[in-house]
């Protein structure tokens, strides 16, 4: 393993300073935690507070989204671990100005027993919350006896409609019923092709041979649902959309959005050029995506890959909520 | 015959000592089947645990179990900090009424449960703590019945925690969270006097 | 070599082809050129122009610079290679809104004589053009007799305020004068941990074993001036900021502003710990950056690493340049 | 013995299979002191000129001279793109007035030397073209004075060019454009008739 890093034990408090002090326009640390929270106070009176949070190792994911019209605050776990509940309730308590704080949570066993532990803190303060498991990445088959899916690289535009609607004062109750109606409509799936390695764990998660890559891959290194020979970028975006199709029936009579997420260590000439892959087949389906956006915004620390999310725009508003203006470090 | 705040503390320091022997098997464990980092997650945890019964030393097993508990809760994170901390908490309820270590178990079992929604077969830590606590109520704790139960996770199809997203695929792997909590058995059977 | 490509001949022209379909409202492509212009040619009316450019490989430079308040175009080269003539100017024609183009060129002999060549042809249409070339690094040593400096980073900078500058009416005189004045006041030092891999060459560029490290790389996988065993990060920062010193004279009177750049695969989360050491640094000697950026810049493909610019802000206006607010994809 | 378009496009074809069968070891040699291009670069600039000859064919020497000048121009791109171009651009220039193969090429050589600011010694592409240019002027080129001119780059410390980065080190490396251009020389002396 070779990193920028002083020790393995040590990396999330030194990157939380780091990116705290580096962007102290858009972030302040609550102290004794590593939970961050919106410098601009004033942008936050009299809404709902969003706040988000997982595991660290997704940077820019989830402090690159804090900001005006976006989150108000997240919680950064340990590398690829759920934060803990008494941090969570610190950045809940910090992002309620009355209207009570909604919950982005990523459909992980961690995450939502964190969050759920806060929740259950937050509640004795008489601060009202409501939650959002996000699961969009459908490489994971669902079940109702199982943890079912998992939050991935979606989870980001979950936090900009959110965190739209917020901004223009959609109450807790609004903000429940927007997610809970935009959540089925998001839909992730990845590809891999070298693991992240856990600083504390020295070694990539998985192991690639040097011609092979996966399908499926989740953004701690779980494993996906199948390995292959390294193919042609036309081919992957060809697997990936024909997965996506499966469950959104893709149709060019319907609005998407589209987000093409680089895993960490994957550079954007690469992404660019899934990107033109994915448009013409995209295209061959007379679709052409209402909104996109391509780079890295939910990474796996420096793992080389990338995911597609497609968003089925059902309502216009929807589409608003993503172009609407954020001031934040990675959106 | 009975439990102590001394110990409680002895127990908890032998799985704290036997979480950081094996700290890169349990990391090992959750790889194939994980984001390996099962073993790092518990050697902050029980370091946590550590410090706190070092630096404020709890009169009462109320307030051991609490800070306990607290000390997992805070530091572990992950699916297997609630997990625990809660299993501790329950303990720490539970002990104001009674020190019957198969009454504690059960308390704990049923938080685990209660807070992860697993059941027995699903392949995670109740696999361990549900026959083991059952065990220990009717007084016939083994390290036999231990290595039964944690070994018993490896023919599982895990449906909870990140194990089940792999479906079938699961299949032929011990639950590393299984594994810590054997741990946690061993060392109640192995500490004097407790049971 | 694995890579997300389909031919490793044709991957400017897929990437450039991706990157223009995916953010429409900030690009358009020049037919038959791998030169893409702003789309919002609004904002560009009775302007100077601002055209930059160099080999492919850098991304998001410097499609990614090109917007409202930043550059008019950008011209793609080859991976790693200058872009040729032609397309230069094409862009310069299309970049000329009356009042002349500016150009910004990274001091590389090949980038320098393509955009040479490119402004006699510019001339024979009477177009004005003047151009900076930008030499931040200073891993090189300097002299009348060889090539000099290279440019690296710190050219986003300068685009930055140039693009300020040219956005507020500033002639092609101003512009002349300001990058003259600003050109030595930026300085930029970088790291390797792993080489970059070009497509066609299919491995990389110089080879570093496991535990080591080298110093003063350029972003063409060019040779640094020392190689060592990997250090902590912290360690790594006290190198490059006494690099630094030794050109700019850190002074606590002084305002800087610092970007910490990553190079492709480097995950933010050492960015973000690097930027902790580095500030810890800085604040050694009573310096707080008035300005700071940190994330993938100007990239080397899939090179890991980072580099550090400081630019010493002897005006006022100069970080106004760098607030100014943008419509870019990458700034 | 006189240049003529067919001789002219024999010589470039020629040199176009060198730099084909020998792009690898050209982007082998633009390694260690440069980017490791310059075979691709060069291999994509001789494909666009054979292509131009082939799609438009030349009657005239200038237009050839021309045509061969623009694809390297809008082809190759990089240091070498501009300096080849340039060669031939002066070349085409050149033509009007005079075939002879000493005068081109001097002429190719001051185009080459003021695009670049080059001197005979910075190790470069100058090393090959100056000496050799001269050489053909006094009509006494040969193959061991093309070895002579390219080997001694090897010695050199690059002043121009991505290798003078490395200032003293660049010693010991043979300049790749050097390389690529005693092709150029080679392809010359073995296309009959054109000396
Ligand atoms: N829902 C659940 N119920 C019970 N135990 C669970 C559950 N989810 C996970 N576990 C246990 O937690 C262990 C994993 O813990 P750990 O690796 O520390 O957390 P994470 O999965 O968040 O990385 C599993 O091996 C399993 O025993
Ligand atoms: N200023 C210059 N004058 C003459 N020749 C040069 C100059 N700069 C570079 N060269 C030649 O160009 C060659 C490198 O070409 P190439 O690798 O294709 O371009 P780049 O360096 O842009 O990657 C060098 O080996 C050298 O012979
Ligand atoms: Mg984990
Ligand atoms: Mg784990
Ligand atoms: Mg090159
Ligand atoms: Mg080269």
């Amino acid at each position: 393993m070779k990193k920028i890093i002083n020790d393995a034990g040590n990396v999330v408090p030194e990157m939380v300073d780091g990116l705290v002090r580096s962007y102290p326009q858009y972030l302040r640390q609550i102290p004794d935690t590593e939970a961050v929270m919106r410098s601009d106070e004033d942008s936050m009176a009299g809404k709902v507070g969003i706040v988000s949070g997982g595991g660290s190792g997704h940077e820019p994911a989830h402090a690159g989204f804090v900001g005006k019209g976006m989150l108000s605050g997240a919680v950064c776990g340990q590398v690829f671990t759920s934060p803990t509940p008494d941090q969570i309730y610190e950045a809940i308590k910090q992002a309620d100005h009355g209207k009570g704080v909604f919950l982005v949570v990523k459909n992980y066993s961690g995450d939502v027993m964190n969050f759920d532990m806060a929740k259950d803190l937050a509640e004795v303060d008489d601060i009202q919350t409501k939650t959002i498991v996000v699961d969009d990445d459908i490489a994971v088959e669902d079940s109702l006896f199982t943890q079912g899916k998992r939050g991935v690289a979606g989870t980001v535009l979950m936090h900009k409609v959110l965190g739209a609607a917020a901004d223009q004062g959609a109450s807790l109750d609004d903000l429940d019923k927007l997610a809970q109606a935009v959540l089925p409509n998001i839909k992730t799936i990845g590809i891999a092709l070298h693991a992240a390695t856990v600083p504390e764990v020295g070694k990539p998660g998985f192991e690639l041979k040097d011609d092979e890559i996966e399908y499926g891959v989740g953004i701690h290194s779980e494993p996906g649902y199948k390995r292959e020979k390294i193919k042609p970028s036309k081919e992957m975006a060809e697997e990936l959309v024909t997965q996506i199709d499966k469950t959104l029936n893709l149709d060019s009579s319907k609005k998407y959005a589209v987000m093409v997420n680089g895993m960490g260590a994957t550079p954007l000439m690469e992404q660019y050029i899934f990107s033109h892959d994915l448009l013409n087949l995209l295209n061959g389906k007379d679709i052409e995506p209402a909104f996109m956006k391509v780079g890295n915004y939910m990474t796996s620390i420096d793992m080389a890959g990338l995911s597609l999310t497609v968003f089925e725009l059902k309502e216009d508003k929807w589409l608003d909520y993503l172009n609407y203006p954020v001031e934040t470090i990675a959106w | 015959m009975a439990l102590t705040v001394d110990n409680l503390t002895e127990w908890i320091n032998s799985f704290a000592q036997k979480v950081n022997d094996q700290k890169d098997y349990l990391s090992e464990l959750d790889t194939p089947i994980g984001d390996g980092d099962h073993g790092n997650n518990m050697a902050r945890g029980v370091k946590a645990v550590q410090e706190s019964l070092e630096n404020k030393k709890p009169a009462e097993l109320t307030d051991a179990f609490k800070q306990i508990a607290m000390a997992l809760i805070s530091k572990v994170g992950g699916a297997s900090g609630p997990l625990y901390g809660t299993a501790f908490l329950e303990m720490a309820k539970k002990s104001k009424d009674t020190t019957d270590l198969g009454e504690l178990f059960a308390a704990a079992n049923a938080g685990i449960k209660k807070r992860g929604g697993a059941q027995v077969g699903d392949k995670t830590m109740v696999d361990v703590w549900e026959p083991l606590s059952d065990q220990l109520a009717q007084g016939s704790l083994a390290q036999e019945d231990i290595d039964k139960a944690v070994n018993g996770t490896r023919g599982l199809v895990a449906k909870k925690g990140r194990a089940s997203y792999l479906g079938d695929r699961s299949v032929g792997h011990l639950d590393p969270g299984a594994m810590s909590s054997g741990y946690l058995f061993t060392a109640l059977i192995e500490t004097e006097g407790i049971l």
